[in-house]
């Protein structure tokens, strides 16, 4: 008998999403408890599936009782449990920070908000399962149209940046779209797996290749890979804060993991999806990618936009690591997904916790900050050791690894541009650092924000803030466990 | 801008269309999508699902999981539009 | 030059597809207006859609609604009914098409009621000199 | 040039006795082939969702030919959402059902364990009854979409 767990980590919170619509609309005290207890129920779910499956090993689980080419197939290995654990912990912690942000913003549609917040989770949850080409599909449109959704709901800009989002995410849709609809023709399934067992007999044909060029293009698009991330920093500054707590740690981090998975699906050893010199441009791209993002950050004035810029910087490192084709860089790469995803939590949520006391997140309102917000700063100041790369944090260990894979593959521009990155972040943090700290309370008194009353952000904000800082670093701390029994599993040995 | 869109759509129909040379011809019942999972769904649908229509046959029951979440999806689009322009404040 | 003349005659349906999507698409990343990539959006997925479904055609297949009582028997023919996967694959298209196509509508018209026009580089003026 | 409510507030014709008077005959008959299309998706081409939207555009005619503010009499908001919200719940309900029943997620054949007909024709009613949800759920999306949009938000006068 197939254990359904997975599916209620799912089911938890759909159904509540249409629960908080039906109840929330008039009475909104009870939107905080029905969210927070659906994604803590699932959070406990997914813990209990990872370890399930690090015990038993893989699920092939069919939707609906058919054998998997006909039905759809949703496979649940350590790889996949441990992406749903990732997405309802983030959630459930940035649902903490979300709460007070879009009660202070979105006054009367805040059961609208959360409605599409937890079809947003539902989908990535769906996303990380799914081994059907066309149910990805399905589920790369629903975590798009919550998202243009929950962008939209901003004010000022916010509408303009999400039609650009949408343009941009309907491209990518279409191309992954035209992707599998090429691979249909010419395997005639749907099922990933079934598809890879055809692909060595269709070894050297063109439609092949446009086929897989498309999916990767695609999904290139959606994850902001550098030429293709025009849209990504306007869409996420603009978003409402409690929107952008949540679509910044993870909708590039899943994007990143589908293509790692389809990778690994496609992989076998008469077929290799990444032919020589394939996979050197596609480096190259991603070294000059982090480059240029990082000097990107370098030039704002504006501490989101500067995070949507590294949150471009890290997805070349994922995709790089990936294209490596080596042990240490596909490990890196895997590792980087879970710890990147926990440090730009960790960084965004700072950014909310300013903002929700000084109001503008401009660097010449940073200043002081240290006597005014100490735990908020703390925090940060762990966060931004994190995306450095400082030994305790969990930054360092996935950045060392796609480091070593960088080298043994003999790729040295990945490796001058992750050590550029490195530099330039610290330059940017230790520009805020200092500022937020040297810059004395003084000359802030003048400033127009002098009047409001400031002191710690509230401790709705504070706590999960706080929660992710420790995590970081425990994270870092238990890499050693996390690596060997869950991520080794997945990495293919002669790969 | 322009025509460096031009130039991207020129690639991307070139690309597109150099892909098209593998495919079956059209109308050919013998081409991969025509003779791989789909002739169970002919053969055996009526016989597991008592439903005439194959269609719906494999949009209910078969591919249900993938109706599911169509039915989020325009879901999901009407609440966003609501979202969008319900606004009180201005 | 034979060769190829064979082929595009055999799978002319793939090319017209092929030229569509690319109005399409030239209209999505080319045009200004912002009506206009909306409906480059649209043509774009209706060809798609087109692409799909002329996939799962059988020369002479009818429609896949099949005689409930001669089903029970056995006695189907598949080479006679119609390919059923690509409509059930283009009818979830077709709904994220149009919710997609209506989210789009809903930011326009409040990119309407807030910049009063829908040329881009009409916006982008209005919002650096805000 | 921002286009002033009030400016597209005149344009609207006032009532019409011929529009109104066809269009109250009409309505019902959509309805009722709207009802067909859903109930007959297993023996016919149709199902869930074009009946939904026969369904949803049998309200919008009736919401435009007499004006939006009827047409929510005829049809509340917080009804509209709830018939949203329910449809959405009927078909996610059943497939949570499923897998509580000891069967898959979504396997209809589970269902036996409450009325014991045999697993197949379930999976016949199984399909029906997920129809009736997604024609529910499109029709109240369709109406909800076309309030929105036609009064830009505030529901007060449409189209």
């Amino acid at each position: 008998m197939k254990s359904n767990l997975h599916m209620y980590v799912m089911a938890a919170p759909l159904l509540t999403a249409f629960l908080v619509n039906i109840f929330g609309r008039n009475n909104r005290k009870v939107i905080a408890p029905l969210v927070l207890g659906a994604l803590g129920l699932s959070s406990l779910l997914a813990i209990t599936v990872l370890k399930r499956t690090l015990m038993l090993g893989d699920l092939s689980y069919t939707a609906g009782a058919w054998t998997p080419p006909w039905g759809i197939e949703l496979l649940v290995d350590p790889l996949s449990a441990l992406m749903l654990l990732l997405i309802s912990a983030v959630s459930f912690i940035a649902t903490f920070a979300a709460l007070p942000c879009v009660k202070r913003d979105l006054k009367d549609r805040q059961h609208i908000f959360f409605t599409l917040y937890l079809i947003l989770i539902t989908g990535l949850m769906g996303l990380v399962l799914t081994a059907d080409a066309f149910n990805l599909y399905v589920m790369l449109e629903i975590t798009s149209i919550t998202t243009y959704g929950l962008i939209a709901m901003g004010r000022g800009r916010a509408s303009l940046s999400s039609f650009n989002y949408i343009i941009m995410g309907s491209v990518a849709a279409s191309f992954y779209l035209l992707g599998v609809g090429y691979l249909y023709l010419l395997t005639g399934t749907l099922n990933m797996a079934d598809i890879a067992r055809y692909l060595p007999a269709l070894q050297g044909s063109a439609a092949l290749a446009t086929a897989l060029a498309f999916i990767l293009i695609g999904l290139w698009i959606k994850m902001a890979f550098f030429p293709l991330h025009g849209w990504l920093p306007r869409a996420y500054t603009d978003a409402p804060d409690g929107a952008g707590v949540l679509i910044a740690p993870l909708m590039t981090k899943v994007t990143i993991y589908l293509m790692v998975r389809l990778m690994l699906t496609f992989q076998s050893p008469t077929f290799s999806l990444i032919s020589m010199d394939v996979r050197t441009l596609v480096i190259w791209a991603a070294a000059i990618g982090i480059v240029c993002a990082s000097s990107l950050a370098l030039a704002q004035r504006n501490l989101k936009q500067m995070l949507t810029y590294i949150i471009i910087a890290e997805v070349g490192y994922m995709v790089g690591g990936a294209w490596l084709a080596n042990e240490q860089g596909m490990t890196g790469t895997l590792l980087h997904i879970v710890n990147d995803a926990l440090m730009t939590l960790c960084l965004f949520l700072a950014a909310i916790a300013i903002a929700y006391r000084t109001g503008s997140l401009h660097f010449d309102h940073l200043k002081g900050l240290y006597q005014r917000m100490p735990w908020t700063m703390a925090s940060f100041t762990v966060g931004a050791f994190a995306m450095i790369g400082v030994p305790p944090t969990c930054g360092f260990y996935s950045k060392w690894y796609l480091l070593l894979g960088g080298i043994e593959a003999g790729q040295w521009e990945f490796v001058v541009a992750l050590i550029f990155s490195s530099l330039v972040n610290a330059v940017l943090f230790f520009r805020i650092i200092e500022l937020a700290y040297f810059g004395s309370l003084q000359d802030s008194e003048h400033h127009a924000h002098a009047s409001v009353q400031q002191h710690e952000a509230p401790w709705w904000i504070l706590s999960p803030l706080a929660l992710t800082a420790v995590l970081l670093i425990v994270v870092g701390l238990s890499t050693g466990p996390l690596v060997n029994n869950v991520i080794r599993l997945m990495v293919p040995v002669g790969f | 801008m322009k025509p460096l869109a031009l130039l991207a759509t020129l690639i991307t129909g070139a690309l597109l269309l150099y892909g098209t040379a593998d495919f079956a011809a059209w109308g050919d019942p013998q081409s991969p999508p025509n003779s791989n999972i789909s002739v169970r769904y002919v053969e055996q649908a009526v016989k597991e699902t008592h439903v005439p229509n194959i269609v719906t046959a494999v949009l209910g029951d078969y591919r249900g999981y993938d109706t599911m979440f169509e039915l989020v999806v325009i879901y999901s689009a009407g609440m966003a539009v609501m979202g969008i322009l319900r606004r009180r404040e201005d | 030059m034979e060769t190829i003349l064979d082929h595009v005659i055999a799978k002319y349906n793939y090319w017209i597809y092929v030229v569509l999507m690319m109005i399409g698409f030239y209209a999505m990343i080319g045009k200004r207006n912002l009506v206009k990539k909306l409906l480059g959006m649209n043509i774009f997925q209706t060809a798609i859609i087109l692409f799909f479904i002329s996939s799962g055609a059988k020369k002479g297949g009818s429609i896949p609604i099949l005689d409930k009582y001669a089903a029970l028997q056995g006695q189907v023919d598949v080479n006679q009914v119609v390919n059923p996967l690509p409509h059930v694959l283009m009818l979830t298209a077709i709904v994220v098409g149009v919710s997609v196509t209506g989210v789009a509508l809903a930011v326009m018209l409040r990119i309407y009621r807030k910049y009063g026009t829908l040329e881009e580089d009409e916006i982008l003026h209005k919002i650096e000199n805000e | 040039m921002r286009i002033s409510v009030q400016e597209t507030r005149d344009r609207i014709p006032q009532r019409d006795i011929i529009l109104e008077s066809t269009v109250r005959l009409m309505v019902p008959f959509i309805q009722l082939y709207g009802l067909y299309v859903i109930v007959h998706g297993h023996y016919s081409p149709g199902g869930g969702f074009q009946g939904g939207v026969v369904l949803g555009a049998s309200v919008i005619l009736f919401a435009l030919a007499f004006g939006l503010p009827a047409s929510k009499h005829y049809l509340s908001e917080g009804g509209d959402i709830l018939l949203a919200n329910a449809g959405a719940l009927i078909y996610t309900g059943i497939a949570t059902l499923c897998a509580l029943l000891g069967g898959m997620f979504l396997d209809y054949s589970a269902l036996a364990k409450i009325l014991p007909i045999d697993p197949i024709s379930w999976r016949s009613h199984g399909i029906f009854l997920v129809e009736v949800g997604v024609g529910m759920g499109v029709m109240a999306i369709m109406v909800s979409i076309y309030w929105d949009m036609a009064s830009a938000g505030r529901l007060d006068e449409g189209l």
